[in-house]
């Protein structure tokens, strides 16, 4: 007589099915979904490309264009919200959004380009713009322009001027 | 007559054909509500069925011309039974003998398929074919005597004769009608004696090699062969009358299919030795049965 | 075998025991790590018969380690558990890089057959005295003399898969689909791709009619390079959700074995509360996955309803996983030294989980007592599958598995971490051996679970989340473990420079539950090959970047891909 | 595709996956998401099959069982890659031992002269039922993608301005007496 006790156990409960597709469902707070960058915060500085695990986030410089690419591969991603903690301007942070089904694997990206900054003194392109420009304004006013040189112009400048200052 | 009783017949296999994905579907719905899901909608047999004929049957690399035609000779032989057996209306194309014809022909539309899928070679395939030929032979035995005890209690080997049994209601009849309401459920091949596909076992069994088309046929063939097999206790319970059939046959063919479903969603799978035990056991008790029907009980 | 005074003499702590090691070589007794280097030559045999036949302890695994860059030499671990002096015994060889060849130990402990094997694969060293030195994880193709986790083999090198393609092409044909039968028995492969196992894993079983004669098996398929990866690739802390992705069922208690085993070799103290948190998420993870296991189980026995049930309840918890952690399955919590900041559990979501455990253990108790009474429930699972206490033991099987046999094991009790050092853990034991019994410990633990969580909930102080992890030392060994749904989870590092691991070494429960399938298998029903390959939960990719088989004493022959099995 | 609006059977095939994907297929059909109600139903043989649920990076092991299962599935049929490790390899894309998802599979059978059937990608790790439920209607025509690209190039002319603004400061700061040109130097993490 189990046997259908268990089932009438089951039509007391009824039917639990959701209407998903044609329904939202409910979506839990913390969810961690799709990750998403705000290009206008974003500044290109590589933080959650290192953060990454699975390098769904990679990072490629173009010298030609003169433009640094932030890529999201959202096909890659796993989900564990280390961009979001990594990153230092709340650029990135995972939505809540789950359906990401897409026919086209192109659909998968985000991408990010930022103007390259060059070092004014060797010329070479080394970050961003957006990010130099927001590390200038982060300073004081006397450690401005240090900032604005590449780490290996900043080093021999230093070396320079500390030459000077014990002369 | 002879016309009418062929358009009865005609209409009749109309009627199976397409009531037999119906009640498959129905009885979806009726099982996933009892494990509290909304299920498919009751067409969904009948959607599964459609694309599967439309599609291509992909047989490669199973040549066997045996594989190929067997599914098709096992669908014509269930067709020609639905000739024969009243269903929707109360006639057909009955001739002397169409009593073991039926159940000749209901076997070996099963055998035919099962000995086509054996040839392609799949272990599974092999394994499961001859889990269903040992059981359907056990079941089928059955059934021949409850047949003979049906013959026997009103002395003909003529369907329209034989229906409905009830009208000579001795102890052994009725006990002759409660087995076969067991070997019906049996060869309905439901829970627990679904062993041939054993979906988690066996990855479709017999089934395994055939794709598109052959498929489709092997499904349609399995709901028909469910309604045949009801329809035919059925007939042995309610009269040979017009009203009966238009009206209390289908709601009774909905209702056996249901409780059956019912009863189904409530049990596990056992294995072949013990599902062989029981079914050894009814052919016992059906022995006993012919030989309370000889001596006038 | 020599005898002496101290021989007789059992030692009664580590201390002693420290002393007593000095027979066999040079004992360095750090916390709960016993290492034991330069072993007198000879005498290697007769100190693994002594931990693992004598001393109470048991092998657990063995590692390879390639410390060329270090101190010139590849190194082998061979690791004991001595829970009685609670110290891991760390017996470790030397191989020298031009002739890189140890003794073996397989002829003593016979558990260490695939292990060693997997030693051979990856780094190179051989065994002497090995009874089948053949290729166990590699593909077939993989060629000779390329050892990938040597430290000169880049993790990412992508051997070209051309013979592969050219096999493919050959045994394309479908007269080559079925092995061929040795003698008379048909054989019958479960897998790669079956519907009762879910994953790529491959069983052969050759039966007579429907009978089992014996059973084969063959794993590998979801060999990824994980330890690889982590080696070269990853930071400590991105380790652990690698490690979580060791297995989609029990991912959490992977990574938790991870972060204790780097916190171990470093040294770092977890703050209660991190611990707490850890282990509930842990009691969170045993019930999902106990509840995927009835699921399955009652869908192998064909009572799909049972399935149904059970995974109606379990989604009540994967809701309350996705509530607390953002995720239904990759929790995604564990860094190394605690817990991630966004993951903690407040008084609101533990009121949340309090409540919605009641209503699954009410909702549960209804319905498990009817359902494991049902006739066939019960023909099927009772007497079916057994393996005895000595079988167990022999095969040193864990977790449910080995409870179900009779065994009293549970790292959780014995070798208590996480918040277990805390609460009283009751463990289940039944001594039928059977499916049967297999199933009610899970059932019994399920509710032990429950009450675990309450308990941890209502004592869960009030401290931060995390250690601070600024300074890992370089070159410090540490071993993790914890006790995943399926029994004993090992996780043995050593700390490497550069933010990065120098070796990681994960040994999932499965791999020695699976040894004990083919004793289950033999002389049963073809029809109870799923359900009692199912029995032990297997968990093939946690297992498989390091496998074990278990093939029958004697039988020598390097596995193939399927298609070109021969006889026995 | 047409044929396949009302009905769909999927065969379900994992290649070397960590389990969590395919427990969220089987999640799928469970009672609360009820993909049968869809008319989607899992079978056990590949030629029953006109979808394959894929999942897993491709190990090398793996590799010919996954060929064979996808070959013996009769045309036409769709393949729905789901989660990380089948859209793009996942953690373990770049490891000696997989091949790194579906991309390389089809890099192996147009090698053997097979043309990648249709495929519909399904991220996630795992994904939840409901999205795996998404990209199934998504394959069949009967749900929307919500997914697409976006990409964002930072116009020109400001950038321009901003970095003369800064050289300028620098300039200012510093006028004249600087050391000589320092050596052309690689900087910034370069990853693919």
């Amino acid at each position: 007589m189990n046997r259908i006790k268990v089932l009438l156990e089951n039509l007391r409960r009824g039917v639990v099915t959701e209407q998903y597709p044609f329904k939202p469902i409910r979506v839990p707070e913390r969810l961690r979904g799709k990750p998403v960058i705000d290009p206008d915060k974003c500044a290109g500085c590589g933080a959650c490309v290192n953060a990454c695990p699975p390098n769904a986030l990679t990072m490629r410089d173009d010298k030609h264009s003169s433009m640094r690419f932030i890529v999201l591969f959202i096909g890659r991603c796993i989900y564990c919200g280390k961009c979001e903690e990594a990153c230092p301007f709340g650029a990135i942070r995972l939505t809540r959004e789950f359906e990401l089904a897409a026919e086209n694997r192109e659909d998968l990206y985000q991408v990010v380009g930022l103007r390259l900054y060059h070092c004014p003194l060797c010329g070479e392109p080394f970050t961003t713009v957006r990010l130099i420009k927001r590390v200038v304004e982060a300073l004081p006013e006397e450690q401005r322009a240090a900032a604005t040189l590449c780490p290996r112009c900043r080093e021999s400048v230093t070396a320079h001027y500390r030459s000077y200052a014990r002369r | 007559m002879v016309w009418l009783n062929t358009l009865y017949g005609v209409l009749n296999a109309c009627f199976i054909l397409l009531v037999g994905p119906l009640i498959d579907g129905v009885e979806r719905k009726i099982r996933a509500r009892l494990q509290n899901r909304r299920g498919p909608s009751i067409l969904q047999t009948w959607y599964d069925l459609v694309k599967l004929l439309r599609k291509p049957a992909a047989r490669t690399g199973v040549p066997s011309t045996l594989f190929r035609l067997s599914v098709y000779i096992g669908f014509v032989n269930l067709l020609i039974v639905s000739l024969f057996i009243p269903s929707i209306l109360c006639g057909g194309m009955g001739f002397f003998g169409d009593l073991i014809l039926f159940i000749y022909l209901l076997s070996s539309s099963k055998v035919f398929v099962l000995i086509g899928s054996y040839s392609s070679g799949s272990p599974y395939a092999s394994i499961g074919s001859t889990r269903e030929v040992s059981l359907s032979m056990a079941s089928e035995l059955v059934l021949a005597e409850i047949i003979a005890l049906i013959a026997l209690s009103r002395s003909s080997l003529l369907l329209s004769n034989v229906f409905p049994v009830t009208a000579v209601l001795r102890p052994s009849v009725l006990i002759g009608l409660g087995v076969l309401g067991i070997i019906v459920y049996i060869e309905h091949s439901r829970l627990p004696f679904e062993i041939g596909e054993a979906e988690p076992e066996l990855a479709g069994g017999y089934t395994i090699e055939y794709a598109g088309r052959d498929l489709g046929f092997i499904l349609w063939s399995n709901t028909i062969r469910r309604t045949l097999l009801t329809t035919f206790l059925i007939d042995l319970i309610i009269p040979l009358d017009v009203l009966y059939h238009l009206v209390i046959y289908p709601v009774l063919l909905f209702s056996i299919m249901i409780v059956f479903t019912a009863i189904e969603t409530g049990w596990g799978r056992l294995r072949i030795d013990i599902s062989l035990k029981y079914v050894k056991r009814l052919s016992y008790v059906m022995w006993g049965v012919i030989l309370l029907a000889l001596i006038g009980y | 075998m020599r005898s002496s005074g101290i021989n007789q003499v059992r030692p009664r702590n580590k201390y002693e025991l420290m002393i007593d090691l000095r027979r066999f070589g040079e004992p360095r007794l750090r916390g709960k790590y016993l290492f034991l280097s330069r072993i007198k030559s000879g005498r290697l045999r007769d100190l693994v018969d002594y931990l693992h036949w004598r001393l109470g302890g048991y092998y657990s695994t063995s590692i390879g380690v390639d410390e060329r860059p270090l101190d010139g030499y590849f190194h082998v671990y061979h690791v004991f558990v001595l829970e009685e002096y609670g110290v891991y015994v760390l017996v470790d060889l030397i191989a020298d890089p031009g002739h890189p060849v140890v003794e073996s130990i397989t002829p003593v402990v016979p558990a260490a057959n695939w292990a060693e094997r997997e030693i051979m694969d990856f780094i190179g060293v051989k065994f002497r005295g090995h009874p089948e030195p053949h290729r166990l994880i590699l593909p077939d193709d993989w060629p000779e003399n390329v050892y990938p986790l040597r430290k000169d083999y880049p993790y990412d090198d992508k051997l070209p898969t051309s013979d592969k393609i050219a096999k493919l092409v050959r045994e394309s044909s479908p007269a080559t689909w079925e092995p061929e039968a040795p003698g008379d028995h048909t054989v019958i492969p479960v897998g790669p791709y079956h519907p009762a196992l879910h994953e790529p894993e491959y069983f052969e079983l050759f039966v007579e009619g429907e009978k089992i004669v014996d059973a084969r098996y063959k794993g590998f398929m979801v060999h990824r390079g994980i330890e690889k990866i982590a080696e070269s690739r990853l930071s400590y802390n991105q380790v652990s959700f690698i490690a979580e992705r060791i297995c989609g069922i029990c991912g959490f208690t992977h990574s938790t074995a991870y972060c204790q085993a780097v916190e171990e070799a470093a040294g770092i103290d977890v703050p209660e509360r991190a611990e707490y948190i850890r282990s509930i998420l842990l009691e969170i993870e045993r019930i999902h996955s106990h509840f995927l296991w009835m699921g399955v189980a009652f869908h192998l026995l064909g009572y799909d309803t049972g399935f149904m049930i059970m995974w109606r309840l379990r989604e009540s918890i994967m809701d309350l996983a996705e509530e607390l952690t953002g995720s239904r399955k990759m929790y995604g919590a564990n860094i190394v030294g605690g817990i991630r900041d966004k993951w903690d559990i407040r008084d609101d979501k533990a009121a949340l989980i309090k409540r919605m455990l009641d209503e699954i253990r009410e909702e549960y108790l209804k319905y498990i007592p009817k359902i494991i009474s049902l006739e066939e429930i019960k023909k099927r699972t009772r007497g079916v599958g057994v393996l005895s206490r000595s079988d167990a033991r022999k095969y040193s099987v864990l977790g449910p598995h080995a409870r179900a046999s009779g065994i009293k094991t549970d790292v959780r009790k014995y070798r208590p971490y996480a918040a277990y050092k805390y609460v009283n853990v009751e463990i289940p034991v039944l001594d039928d051996g059977d499916i049967y019994a297999r199933m009610i410990v899970r059932h019994e633990e399920i509710l032990a679970s429950i009450d675990l969580i309450h308990r941890l909930l209502d004592n869960i102080p009030k401290t931060p989340l995390h250690a601070d992890t600024s300074y890992i030392p370089e070159r410090r060994h540490g071993i993790g473990c914890t006790e995943a749904p399926r029994g004993e989870d090992l996780h043995f590092v050593i700390t490497g420079r550069d933010n990065k691991l120098y070796r990681w070494r994960p040994r999932a429960p499965t791999y020695n539950n699976l040894l004990s399938v083919p004793a289950m298998l033999r002389g049963e029903y073809l029809a109870d090959a799923p359900i009692i390959i199912a029995s032990i939960d297997p968990c093939f990719s946690c297992t498989d970047h390091v496998v074990v088989v278990d093939l029958r004493s004697g039988r020598r022959r390097p596995l193939r891909t399927r298609g070109v099995v021969g006889g026995r | 595709m047409k044929l396949y609006r009302r009905s769909l059977w999927v065969f379900h095939l994992n290649s070397g996956s960590c389990n969590g994907c395919d427990i969220e297929i089987l999640n799928a059909l469970a009672p609360r998401q009820d993909a049968e109600r869809l008319g989607v139903k899992l079978v056990g043989s590949p030629r029953h099959a006109d979808a394959i649920l894929f999942t897993g990076p491709v190990t090398r092991e793996a590799l010919p069982s996954v060929v064979r299962a996808i070959q013996a599935v009769p045309e036409p049929k769709i393949v729905l890659a789901v989660g990380a490790c089948a859209c793009g390899g996942g953690i373990w894309h770049d490891s000696y031992c997989v091949l790194g998802g579906i991309q390389g599979l089809y890099r192996v059978l147009k090698s053997m002269g097979v043309a990648p059937p249709k495929t519909i990608y399904v991220p996630g790790c795992p994904p939840k039922p409901e999205a795996i439920i998404h990209g199934i209607m998504l394959a069949r025509g009967l749900a929307g993608q919500r997914q697409a690209r976006s990409e964002y190039f930072e116009e020109q002319g400001p950038a321009v301005k901003a970095e003369e603004d800064l050289h300028r400061l620098f300039h200012k700061c510093f006028p004249g007496r600087l050391p000589p040109k320092t050596a052309r130097v690689e900087w910034g993490v370069t990853r693919y």
